[in-house]
């Protein structure tokens, strides 16, 4: 690769709280394809770490195999990255997790990575509610090996060969929210503005939160006819709300039109304030937010935005009480039961 | 991992023994590959084992497989108890804490710092500018950046052998029976065929015929395995799968002569017998004369 | 199944070659378990052998693995037309038929009627009352039937080595190089190192060093790939891996002498080249001289 | 295996229309703990397949790795059967009825094959609508390995050791819906004369179809405290509907009371008649279902019987448009293009 980043900066770039200035949080050059919609989410996932003041060796970030999971090397350059196998990024995050619950485990996957190979780990990870913020970037193709229809593509999208897709697609946002998530939302690459308070929040979340962004493939899936191209995406976007994430300790002060705000307070005491655009939609309410969803279908709509939150989401380490402490930091003297207890276990089997 | 080795292939036999998982896990996985495997014959060594395939994980940076089998994992044993040295340190091997990093310049994750094929690691969180790195499933340099460089893909596949010869000497010793030297027949065995193959030579030994015997405890093989074989004319290896799984790890591994190499094989799902090793080894030993 | 081998292990490089899945597929699974393998070397070949491959899995009841690799997958060859003989007609094997159902007293799925260690097979919906079996992946007896029966288990494993020995004079036959007879030296290779052994030949020949040669098409090898080993003193072995790991297969089915099969090796990610198996050759020839 | 069925059998047992009686649809004896739920399923088949008349040999029945996917040894002998590894069924079926469109294939799964180690194949299989009938006997547990908690098990159950199950179970049928899915039913192996309908159904669904099973485990999932025990499900289950399977050519003589009865077509012209008992709930209509299930779960209520069926529903041959001739009895002459085709391709590289 000859790509070579412009050196130059503004020497006053303003810096965050650490000191860092936001070109701290990002990684190498993207080798993507000019104007892939996954540029601009690992755009977000740099600005909204440089806001949130994340020191970066404690993220880790993973992911599996795709156009999408290559993009752990243009983020964050300056934390711990985990390449792993095909669909096989959930096992990694929660080995890394299980030993270290201190870190943010930021995984990144794909349509083809998370709803097809990887299928039975994603559940399972949603099931385990293993505290991790876990971005699909969604184009509904297989950008890597020239286009081919995912498993997320719309049943009658046209890819750019022509060819109209015959099978339903995997709705992951839905599966999610079916499945017990306790933070699902969705977004489209090209808002960014929507999708850095979601990817803040959800770093906030404490438990799995799942973010599905659409993501226009601009070489393979950016076609008239494909239903998941920048233009028909635009088209067919509702938000469930505006979304205003407010960290702890700062005041709020934008001013929201009564009655039509709902402020979701997060475990540290940052809140999520979401400003409805929707109807008969209870963000808190998983039964609220399926039927949500489901109108959004019979509409031929994609609804982006917040969609479910669960105020109450307890993560894996405290459903299955481990120690406070990490566990890869524990020693001999924590861990081993030592002679004692072995003799117990002899006598236990004479 | 802990392999408890049934007979196979697929479900096979589910509540029969086997050892026939030999070639398979020592070279598991497409491309160059070899790895660590731990023979165990006792259930105190099953839980010896255990724990020493954690302190080897950790320190030679790998996965360890201990291929036990039904015999072992299903059956009742009379065992000596198990002992614990309350004394015993993990050993984490080389990992850098944020002090040592602090005194390196560059770190490089894949660079053989020791010329022992080991290279240092650290473990995320630990340091706030130094020390991270991104793992992946590529060919990358000594830095752990991505490359297609040949040198680099070769050098890396190059520091990988020597860490598997450094491996050789941290794995547990074979276990050599006591000998009167000088006996032109050598056996060799591993995990549960070890009560069989000790009644075997009891059973020789009664009349008149010695052998020397040595069984193996872990893959790569250790020195004192070639050396065995060296100084054998002939040695007989003693298995519990049908097509000499150890005996084609030796010729592969040790360069070790097939004429030379007799199998004694045992594949019915059930332990093999002493009697079995008995005839069959003065079955050979009458055809040579 | 196609394995377009590329340089490993795990992810490896993306974007080139190597010959280093040779082992893992050879013996791929737990158990005792041996798979077909065919070995292309140009693009025509890739054509005939994936005709041929679905034959042989018909006809064995295997699955057959065509081995080839990035260059010939990825890189522009110069390729002679591909041809097809239009009365060709598909092998399905020993698959019996309602008429042929009715004759046979009783069906066993895995009996050995012929005694090649292939049995009859039906397709569901064959006959309203006769040929349905029950595929499991446990032991069972030669009529399908659930068994741990030790006797029952074995007799199925060594068919299946009767099997195997049926399959050596299926396969595709090794390429012979014409010779003046009588070399003591001789070059083994296969796949994509075909064009280099060729050419370094020439080179050797112009140094007035004469070697047979012989390409390897299939696994497990035919009786020629023995005769071949066994007619000569010295082995040249050439691949792309860093592990010599045909050299190993040639070992544990032929029981070839390690001493006699010399390695050459290449597993820089990049097709290995005359000049490299030209030096190589005469390097061991002037050391052995 | 010293089981021995006892020989006795009435001589006059009744026999369907091919002349069979319905022994000629039993299997082996079964090896299951007795009273095991599964076996009871097992009968359901036996007795479903017997009153449809189907032709053992054209239907092959296929399972995984567990306690249920040890059923098909114990009903229709007659036919052919698969016991593939664990969790991929659904491939092995996949392949088999894209060789031969015209058999019946029956799968048989259970909750660790499909819920855990089997999702992937479960969402996907699904999703490619692929015309069989799959059952999950559902025990919430590992009956095979001595009844730890599986991904069915519902939060808060207590297994027979006393340890209560800390984590959201997978609710399989509302999945299924969620997924596409043209046929989802739910049922108990303590109430035959709803299962036997639905198999029936099932059967006569032109796409994958699918019908869960709970199952209680006699030996390690049947205690207080269990929401997969006998009592507990027979407490709390709450029926759709009644349902009569009409097959083709009869005619729909049972009197149903007014306004509560929907009639579902078959593509074969048999019918289902469904007497509703759940209100505001439209079998026809996927939201509807989806609501029902939800309400029903809000209740803390098992809903069983008919959930959803989509009467327009087009299996995988339909979609790809495969030739009607079953792929495996092509010939050369129909499969091969021959030599002229390949010249075409030979000069196209020129």
């Amino acid at each position: 690769m000859t790509y070579v980043r412009p050196k130059f900066r503004h020497p006053e770039l303003p810096k965050n709280k650490l000191g860092y200035s936001v070109d701290y949080y990002e990684g190498a050059l993207s080798t993507l394809c000019a104007g892939c919609g996954h540029d601009s989410i690992s755009a977000a996932i740099v600005q909204s770490c440089f806001d949130l003041n994340i020191e970066p060796h404690r993220l880790a970030k993973l992911s599996g195999i795709g156009c999408s999971s290559k993009t752990p090397a243009y983020f964050l350059s300056n934390s711990h990255g985990f390449n792993s196998v095909h669909g096989r990024m959930p096992s990694v995050a929660t080995g890394a997790n299980l030993a270290n619950r201190d870190l943010i485990y930021l995984g990144v996957s794909g349509d083809g990575d998370s709803a097809s190979i990887g299928m039975g780990q994603f559940v399972h990870v949603v099931r385990r509610n293993l505290n991790m913020v876990y971005i699909v970037m969604n184009n509904g193709c297989y950008g890597l090996t020239k286009g081919q229809d995912s498993a997320t593509a719309d049943m009658g999208s046209k890819n750019k060969s022509g060819k109209t897709n015959l099978f339903e697609s995997i709705d992951l946002a839905s599966l999610a929210i079916e499945l017990g998530a306790g933070f699902v939302a969705q977004s489209f690459s090209g808002d960014k503005s929507q999708m850095i308070p979601l990817i803040k929040a959800a770093m906030n979340h404490p438990g799995f939160a799942f973010i599905n962004v659409i993501s226009p493939c601009v070489t393979f899936n950016n076609n008239v006819g494909s239903t998941k191209s920048y233009d028909y995406v635009r088209q067919h976007i509702e938000a469930t709300s505006t979304i205003d994430f407010v960290p702890e300790m700062a005041e709020i002060t934008t001013k929201y039109e009564e009655g039509s705000t709902a402020t979701v307070k997060m475990h540290d005491g940052s809140s999520m304030v979401l400003s409805k655009l929707e109807e008969n939609w209870d963000p808190t309410n998983r039964h609220s937010a399926i039927n949500a969803m489901q109108s959004a279908k019979e509409r031929g709509e994609i609804l982006t935005g917040m969609l479910f939150v669960d105020g109450d989401s307890q993560d894996l380490h405290h459903v299955i009480q481990t120690s406070d402490t990490p566990l890869n930091i524990l020693t001999e003297r924590d861990l081993c039961p030592g002679s004692i207890a072995l003799e117990d276990i002899n006598a236990s089997l004479r | 991992m802990i392999d408890v080795q049934r007979s196979g292939p697929s479900t096979g036999m589910p509540t029969r023994t086997q050892q026939s998982d030999v070639l398979e896990a020592a070279y598991a996985s497409h491309g160059d590959t070899k790895h660590i495997l731990l023979f165990p014959s006792t259930p105190r060594e099953c839980f010896e084992m255990t724990a020493d395939a954690f302190d080897l994980a950790e320190q030679i940076q790998t996965p360890v497989i201990m291929l036990t089998d039904l015999d072992l994992g299903m059956n009742d044993h009379l065992s000596e108890p198990f002992v614990w040295d309350d004394n015993r340190k993990y050993k984490r091997g080389k990992v850098l804490n944020a002090e040592e990093l602090d005194k390196i310049k560059r770190f490089g994750r894949y660079l053989d710092v020791d010329g022992d094929g080991i290279p240092y690691r650290t473990i995320p969180g630990t340091h706030p500018t130094k020390g991270s790195f991104f793992t992946r499933g590529t060919s990358r340099d000594e830095y752990a950046a991505y490359t297609e460089d040949s040198g680099a893909y070769q050098k890396n596949m190059d520091r990988l052998m020597v860490k598997w010869e450094t491996s050789k000497s941290l794995v547990p010793k074979p276990f050599s029976y006591p000998t009167n030297k000088g006996n032109a027949c050598g056996i060799l065995f591993f995990g549960t065929s070890t009560y069989s193959s000790e009644e075997a030579m009891d059973m020789l030994k009664e009349e008149n015929v010695f052998v020397d015997a040595m069984r193996i405890r872990a893959f790569p093989f250790n020195q004192d395995v070639n050396a065995f074989i060296d100084s054998h004319e002939t040695i007989f290896v003693i298995e519990q799968n049908r097509d000499a799984q150890m005996r084609s790890l030796l010729m592969i591994e040790l360069q070790a002569s097939p004429q030379k190499l007799i199998p004694i094989l045992n594949y019915d799902g059930m332990p093999i017998t002493a009697n079995q090793i008995f005839k069959e080894i003065k079955q050979h030993l009458t055809n040579t004369k």
